[in-house]
C-alpha cells in the first residue's frame, strides 16, 4: 500500500520494520533519543525498543564508530547517527582504517556491518562547520558503501538495504529532503545498490543530480521545458558502486552532461561522474560535459553569500541552458527561493 | 572592582536578552547559542586576566567574547551577517573572533579549540611571553578525546593555560551522568598533576579571585596548567532564544536555586543604585547603538565569497 | 596450572625466537613486532579466560594471539603471506584474526581496536550472554582520545570488558614520562570508577589470578569494567628481531632486572625436569610443524587481489 | 652551488635552513627526535635546534594537530611530521572543520601557517593500514594546498616554500622516494605552487605521475622509447593549486593523457585531471585518457598480491603502448622490479 510520507517519515519507518524484524539492528548517536529526535527521524525509537537498543552517546565520535564497530563483529547491526557529517571527520580513523578494511586485511574472517547515517547541508546559517557534504571522502576508499537517496520512497528502500548489507554503509541525508514527500509502500522492500533512477527523461541534456541537487535539477528541468529544453535528470541514489551505465546510456542520447552536486566538486563525485563519462565516450567529439557544486570555498554563514556557495534550480537551469545553446546564448529563470529553505529554521 | 563586574554581567546579559528579543524577526539568520545564567564564568575568568591574555570559546561563546574585551558592535553585525561583522559576515554566532582583544575564536564543532588554546600557550612559552591562555569548554566537551590530549601535553610541558570547564549539566538535552559515570570532571584534571578545583556555585567573585590567584602563579612561578571545573546552569535552551523546561529533559525546580542565586542581581544588590543606575544606563546606550550599526551595516559584497580562503605570506614570494 | 602457563609461555617465546631467527631470510616481507619479554601479560590474561571469551589486540599481537589459542600454523603462515594464513596473507603479522579462538583481531593503527573490545562487551550484555572481552593496548595507546572515549562508555554501560595495559614503559623509542606527566596510568581508569590495578612485576601467576578473580565477579555480579596496568618489558627493539640497547635511548641496566625476573625461567624453575622436556619436545614439534606448513603453503591466488572487500547478506537479497 | 642529495637530505636541509633562518619555524611529530630521524629527513634537529623548537609528541594525532594550529595562530610555522599518512586520519576533524576554515570563518582574522607532513606508499609489506596515499581527500577540501613533490630539488624547494607559506599544507612524501638522489643547490628557494614540470619531452603520450608515479612513469618512458613511443612525463608537483595549463598543452600535443596515481582512482586526484583535462578538450574527437592507480580494494600485505595492487612502471609503459595503438595491440616490457623497492626492508 502507499502512502505519502516526508523523508524523514520514511526513514523513521525503515528503521522500526528492521528493529522489528531483526533485533540485532540497534540505533546509537547524539540525540537520537531526544525529543527533537534527528529532524523526527528517531522520534520515539527509545520507547519503542528500550534504551539498549536505541541509545544517545556520549560526545565521542571516533569512540563510538569503534563502538559500533565492535558490536557488529559480534553480530549486531548499528545504525550510528550524526546530525551533521562535519562531526563524522573525528571518526575517519575508524571508518577508513577499520570499518573499510577490516573485512578485507582480516581475509574475510569478520563483517562489519555498520550504517553511519550522517546529514548534510544547507539551511538557515549553518555555517562553514555545519554543513559540510563530504561523500566523496568515502567514495575514494574501497571497501566502503556510500548511498544519497533524494526520494522519500529511495529513502526507506536505500536505508533497508543498508542495515542489511553486510558492509559498512555511509548512508547521506540532505537537511532539506527530511520534508520532502512521497509515496512510501508500507511493506517492507529494498533499493538495491549500483542503480540509478532516472526522474524525468529528456532528449536535450542530462541533469546529474546528487543527493538534494536531484530536487534542484528537477526544478530546473520545469524551467526548462518553458523554454524548450528537454532535460532527463538523474538520480545515482548510491554513489559507491556507481551505476554508470545508467548516465552513460542517457548521455549517450543527449549529448551533454551537467553534473550537479551538493558537494565540493574537486575529487569530488561530479568529477568522478565526469572522468567515467569521459572514458566510456571518448571519441564522441559532440558530448559536452560540466559540473557544479559548491564554491570552492568554506561556506559562509551569511545568507547573501551562503545563496552563492550553492547551486539552485536558476544556476542549473541557466548553466544548462547555455550547455544547449553552445555557449552562444544565455538565459536565466527568474529566481525563486527553495521553499524548503525558505521554510526551514530549525530546530537543529 | 565590584562595579566592573557588575557592568560585565549586566552588559552580556543585555546584549543576550536583545538577541532574544530580535531573534523572531529573522535578522539573525543562523543557529544561536545564548549564555543567559552562565555569565558568570566568562565574566570571573576573563575579568582576572589581562588584555594580552588570549581566550579561546566554544559556539556559545557570546559572554567570553564579551567578557574579555570584544568589540560589541562586531559581535552584533556579525549575528546580524553583515560585512562590518567580526568575522566578516563569514562566521556568525558560533565563529566570533577578536584579535586585538585576544579572543582568539569560537568554534561550532565541539572540543576544537581546546588544543588550539594548548598550541597557543607553547607559542607564548618558546617565545619568553608572559601570556596566560585560558580555554573554555562545556562539561560534554571533554568526553572527546581531544580534551584528554591537550590536557595531556599542557601538563607534560607545564604550559601557561587555564582550563575552564563551564559545567552546566547538560550536553544539550543530555545530561552529564547520562553521558559520564560520575560528576567529576575535575578528578581527570589531576590525573595529569594539574592542580584543578571545581567551583560549585556559580560565584563570580570566588571564579574571579581563584582564577586571578592561578594566572598570577602561572606567570610569576612558570607553573603549569590550572584548572577550574565551574558548576552553571544555562537557563534558557540549548539553541536558540526560548525556555524549555516543559520539554521533559529538565525541570523548572532544578533551575530554580540557579535563578536564585542570579550573579547579576546579587552584585546589583552590593553596589548603590547611583553607580549600578549609571552602568545600566551606559550600557543600554551601547547596545542600541550596536544594533544600530549591525542594522545599518551593509551585507558583504558578493565579491567576498572567494577571499580569505587563503592568505599570502607577502615578504616570501619574492624570494 | 603451572604447566598450563608454562606451555603457554615457552611457546610464545620460541615461536617468537624462531620468526626472529627466520626474519634475516626475508621470508617475512613485513613489518614484525615481538612480544619477547612481555608473554607474561598475555598469557596471565589469556589463561584466565575461558575460550569462549574475546581478545582484541595491537600489532604487537603475536603473544595475544597464541595464548588466547589462536592458530600457530595459520599464524605463521600469515607471516609467510602465504594463502593458508588466518588473513589470507593479507594481513600479515600486524592483523592476526581466529574468531574461533576468540582472537578478533589485531591492528596497525595504536588505539583503534580499544573500543572495537568495548563494543563487542556491549553487544554481548544486549545478547545476555556471559562473554567477557579483553582489550590489550599499550602505554602509548592511552594517549590517543579513544582510550578515553572507549573507558568513559565502557564504565557508563558497565560492560563486561577488561582492559588491560600492557605498560613497556616505551612508545618506539620514547619513555613513558617523555609522553605523559607522570606514570599513573592506573588512575585514569580510577577517574571512571573503574576499578583499577597496577601489577608492578610482569608476575604471570598473580596476573592470573586477579584476572580470574576480576572476570569471574564480572560474570557472576555482572559488574562493569576492571582494569590492570601491567608492567613489562619489551626485551628486542620495537619492531623487527634485533637488540636496540645500543642506540641510545634505554640502557641495558634498566633491563637487566627483567631479564633476571624472566618468567619463563621462573615457572621453569618451579616445574619439575620431566613436565619441562614434555612441554619442550612437544612445542618444537609444533613449531616445526607450524613453520613447515607455512613453508609448503602456496601463495594466494592473484584473483584474492579482488576478493573480501565486500560480503553479501545473502539471506536479503532476495527481499 | 649544485650538489646531489637524496631527497630525504633535501627535506632535512630545507627544514634547517628555514629554522636557521626564521625563528618561528618548529618540527613536531612522532620520533622526530628519534635516531632513526624519520628516514633520515629529522636526523640531528633536536640537537642543533633544541628540544623546545624540535619535539616528539605523545600518541595524540588529533590533539597535536590542534597544538600545531593554535601555536600558528600565535605566530609560530609548525612543521607536524607523520610517519605514515594513515595516521593523519585520525586527523581529519582538526585539519578539515579547522585548518582549512578558520581563516575563512574568522574572517580572515587569524593566519594557519602550517605544514603537515606526511609519508606515503609502499615498502616492505606496509599493509592496508601502512601504507595509504590520502591526498585526494585534502585535494577535495577548499583551505587546503596539497604538495607531493618527486625530486629532491622540488623537495627542498616546496618545503621551503610550504613552511613559508600562510596556509596550511599538506606535503606528501613517498616512502620510496626518500632515497631518491638529484641535484639540490645549497642555498635557499622555493619552488612556487600550482607550477607542473615537464620532466621529459615527448609527443605521443602524456604520462601524468603523481609523487612515486612519477619515477615509476620516466621508467616507462624509457621502457616505451624502446618500442618507438615518445611518451611526455609531467609531475603536477603541487596538486591543489594544481596547474592543468602545463597538462592541456601537453595533452593538446600529444592527443593522449594517462594520469597515473600513487592512490585511489576514484574520486582521486587522477578523476580530477581527467576531468579537468575533459572539461577543456571538448570537441576535440581524437584525445584519448584514462587512469592508473591502486586496485580498488584495501592494501594486501603479502608481496605477490601487493606487486598487482600498484601500478609500476611495466603496467604504465604497456597501457600506454595500448592507447598509442588504439587498443589493437599489446606488449609488456619485462618485469624489472624497482631498485628502491627491492632494496628497502626499513628501518620503518
Ligand atoms: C564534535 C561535535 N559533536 C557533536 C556536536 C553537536 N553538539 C553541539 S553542542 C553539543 C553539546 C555540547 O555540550 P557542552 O560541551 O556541555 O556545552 P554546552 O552546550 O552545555 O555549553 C553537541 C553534542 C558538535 N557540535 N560537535
Ligand atoms: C595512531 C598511530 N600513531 C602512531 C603510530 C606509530 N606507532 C606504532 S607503534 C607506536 C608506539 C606504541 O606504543 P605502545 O602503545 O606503548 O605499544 P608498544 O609498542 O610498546 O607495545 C607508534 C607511535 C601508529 N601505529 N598509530
Ligand atoms: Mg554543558
Ligand atoms: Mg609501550
Amino acid at each position: 500500500m502507499d502512502r505519502i510520507l516526508t523523508y524523514a517519515e520514511a526513514i523513521r519507518e525503515a528503521t522500526v520494520q528492521e528493529m522489528t524484524r531483526d533485533p540485532s539492528v540497534i540505533v546509537l548517536g547524539l540525540g537520537v533519543d531526544d525529543f527533537k529526535g534527528l529532524y523526527g527521524t528517531t522520534r520515539g525509537l527509545q520507547d519503542e525498543f528500550g534504551p539498549e537498543r536505541v541509545f544517545d552517546t556520549p560526545l565521542s565520535e571516533d569512540g563510538m564508530t569503534g563502538v559500533a564497530i565492535g558490536a557488529a563483529m559480534a553480530g549486531l547491526r548499528p545504525i550510528h547517527v550524526h546530525i551533521r557529517m562535519d562531526f563524522v571527520l573525528l571518526a575517519m580513523n575508524q571508518i577508513v582504517n577499520m570499518a573499510a578494511k577490516a573485512r578485507y586485511m582480516y581475509g574475510g574472517a569478520v563483517s562489519v556491518p555498520i550504517v553511519v547515517r550522517s546529514i548534510i547541508g544547507r539551511s538557515w546559517g549553518q555555517g562553514p562547520q555545519h554543513s559540510q557534504a563530504l561523500h566523496a571522502l568515502f567514495m575514494h576508499i574501497p571497501g566502503l558503501r556510500v548511498v544519497a537517496p533524494s526520494t522519500p520512497y529511495d529513502a526507506k528502500g536505500c536505508l533497508i538495504m543498508s542495515i542489511r548489507d553486510d558492509n559498512p554503509v555511509m548512508f547521506i541525508e540532505h537537511r532539506m529532503l527530511h520534508s520532502q514527500r512521497g509515496h512510501v509502500p508500507s511493506d517492507l522492500y529494498t533499493v538495491p545498490f549500483g542503480k540509478a533512477r532516472v526522474l524525468a527523461k529528456g532528449s536535450d541534456i542530462t541533469l546529474v543530480g546528487i543527493s538534494y541537487m536531484t530536487v534542484e535539477c528537477l526544478r530546473a528541468q520545469r524551467y526548462l521545458g518553458e523554454v524548450g529544453i528537454s532535460a532527463e535528470v538523474i538520480d545515482p541514489v548510491c554513489l559507491s558502486p556507481l551505476d554508470i551505465e545508467t548516465i552513460l546510456t542517457s548521455v549517450k542520447k543527449t549529448g551533454r552532461l551537467l553534473v550537479v552536486d551538493s558537494g565540493w566538486t574537486v575529487c569530488g563525485a561530479s568529477s568522478e561522474i565526469l572522468a567515467q563519462v569521459a572514458e566510456h565516450t571518448q571519441g564522441t567529439p559532440q558530448i559536452r560535459w560540466q559540473r557544479m557544486g559548491f564554491a570552492p570555498v568554506p561556506c559562509p554563514t551569511t545568507k547573501n553569500l551562503e545563496n552563492l556557495f550553492y547551486p539552485n534550480a536558476q544556476t542549473v537551469a541557466s548553466t544548462a541552458f547555455a550547455m544547449v545553446h553552445d555557449n552562444q546564448r544565455s538565459w536565466t529563470p527568474v529566481h525563486k527561493e527553495a521553499p524548503e529553505i525558505v521554510e526551514f529554521k530549525g530546530p537543529f | 572592582m565590584l562595579d566592573k563586574l557588575y557592568r560585565a554581567l549586566y552588559r552580556i546579559r543585555r546584549v543576550e536578552e536583545e538577541i532574544a528579543r530580535i531573534y523572531s524577526t529573522d535578522k539573525i539568520k543562523s543557529p544561536t547559542h545564548l549564555s543567559i545564567g552562565q555569565e558568570a564564568v566568562a565574566v570571573g575568568v576573563c575579568e582576572a586576566l589581562r588584555s594580552t591574555d588570549v581566550v579561546f570559546g566554544t559556539y556559545r561563546g557570546h559572554a567570553c567574547y564579551l567578557a574579555k574585551g570584544g568589540d560589541l558592535r562586531k559581535m552584533i553585525a556579525e549575528l546580524y551577517g553583515k560585512g562590518t561583522g567580526c568575522a566578516k559576515g563569514k562566521g556568525g554566532s558560533m565563529h566570533l573572533i577578536d584579535v586585538r582583544a585576544g579572543v582568539m575564536g569560537t568554534s561550532a564543532v565541539v572540543g576544537t579549540t581546546i588544543p588550539h588554546a594548548v598550541g597557543y600557550a607553547y607559542a607564548m612559552r618558546l617565545r619568553r611571553q608572559d601570556t596566560v591562555v585560558v580555554s573554555f569548554f562545556g562539561d560534554g566537551a571533554i568526553e572527546e578525546g581531544v580534551f584528554h590530549e591537550s590536557m595531556n601535553f599542557a601538563a607534560l610541558r607545564r604550559l601557561p593555560i587555564i582550563f575552564v570547564c563551564e559545567n552546566n549539566s547538560y550536553a544539550i538535552h543530555a545530561h552529564q551522568l547520562a553521558r559520564q559515570p560520575a560528576s567529576n570532571i575535575v578528578e581527570r584534571a589531576r590525573t595529569y598533576l594539574i592542580p584543578a578545583e571545581r567551583i560549585e556555585d556559580n560565584d563570580v567573585l570566588r571564579i574571579y579571585g581563584l582564577v586571578k590567584a592561578a594566572a598570577d602563579e602561572i606567570r610569576s612561578k612558570q607553573s603549569g596548567p590550572r584548572f577550574f571545573e565551574c558548576m552553571t546552569y544555562r537557563w534558557k535552551e540549548h539553541v536558540g532564544p526560548g525556555d524549555d523546561f516543559d520539554r521533559g529533559y529538565r525541570s523548572i525546580s532544578e533551575a530554580q536555586p540557579w535563578f536564585a542565586n542570579d550573579q547579576l542581581k546579587r552584585l546589583e544588590s552590593l553596589l548603590g543604585p547611583q553607580v549600578r543606575e549609571r552602568i545600566m544606563g551606559e550600557v543600554e546606550v551601547e547596545i542600541a547603538q550596536a544594533f544600530q550599526f549591525a542594522e545599518s551595516s551593509s551585507f558583504p559584497a558578493e565579491e567576498e565569497l572567494y577571499t580569505d580562503v587563503f592568505g599570502e605570506a607577502a615578504q616570501w614570494t619574492a624570494s
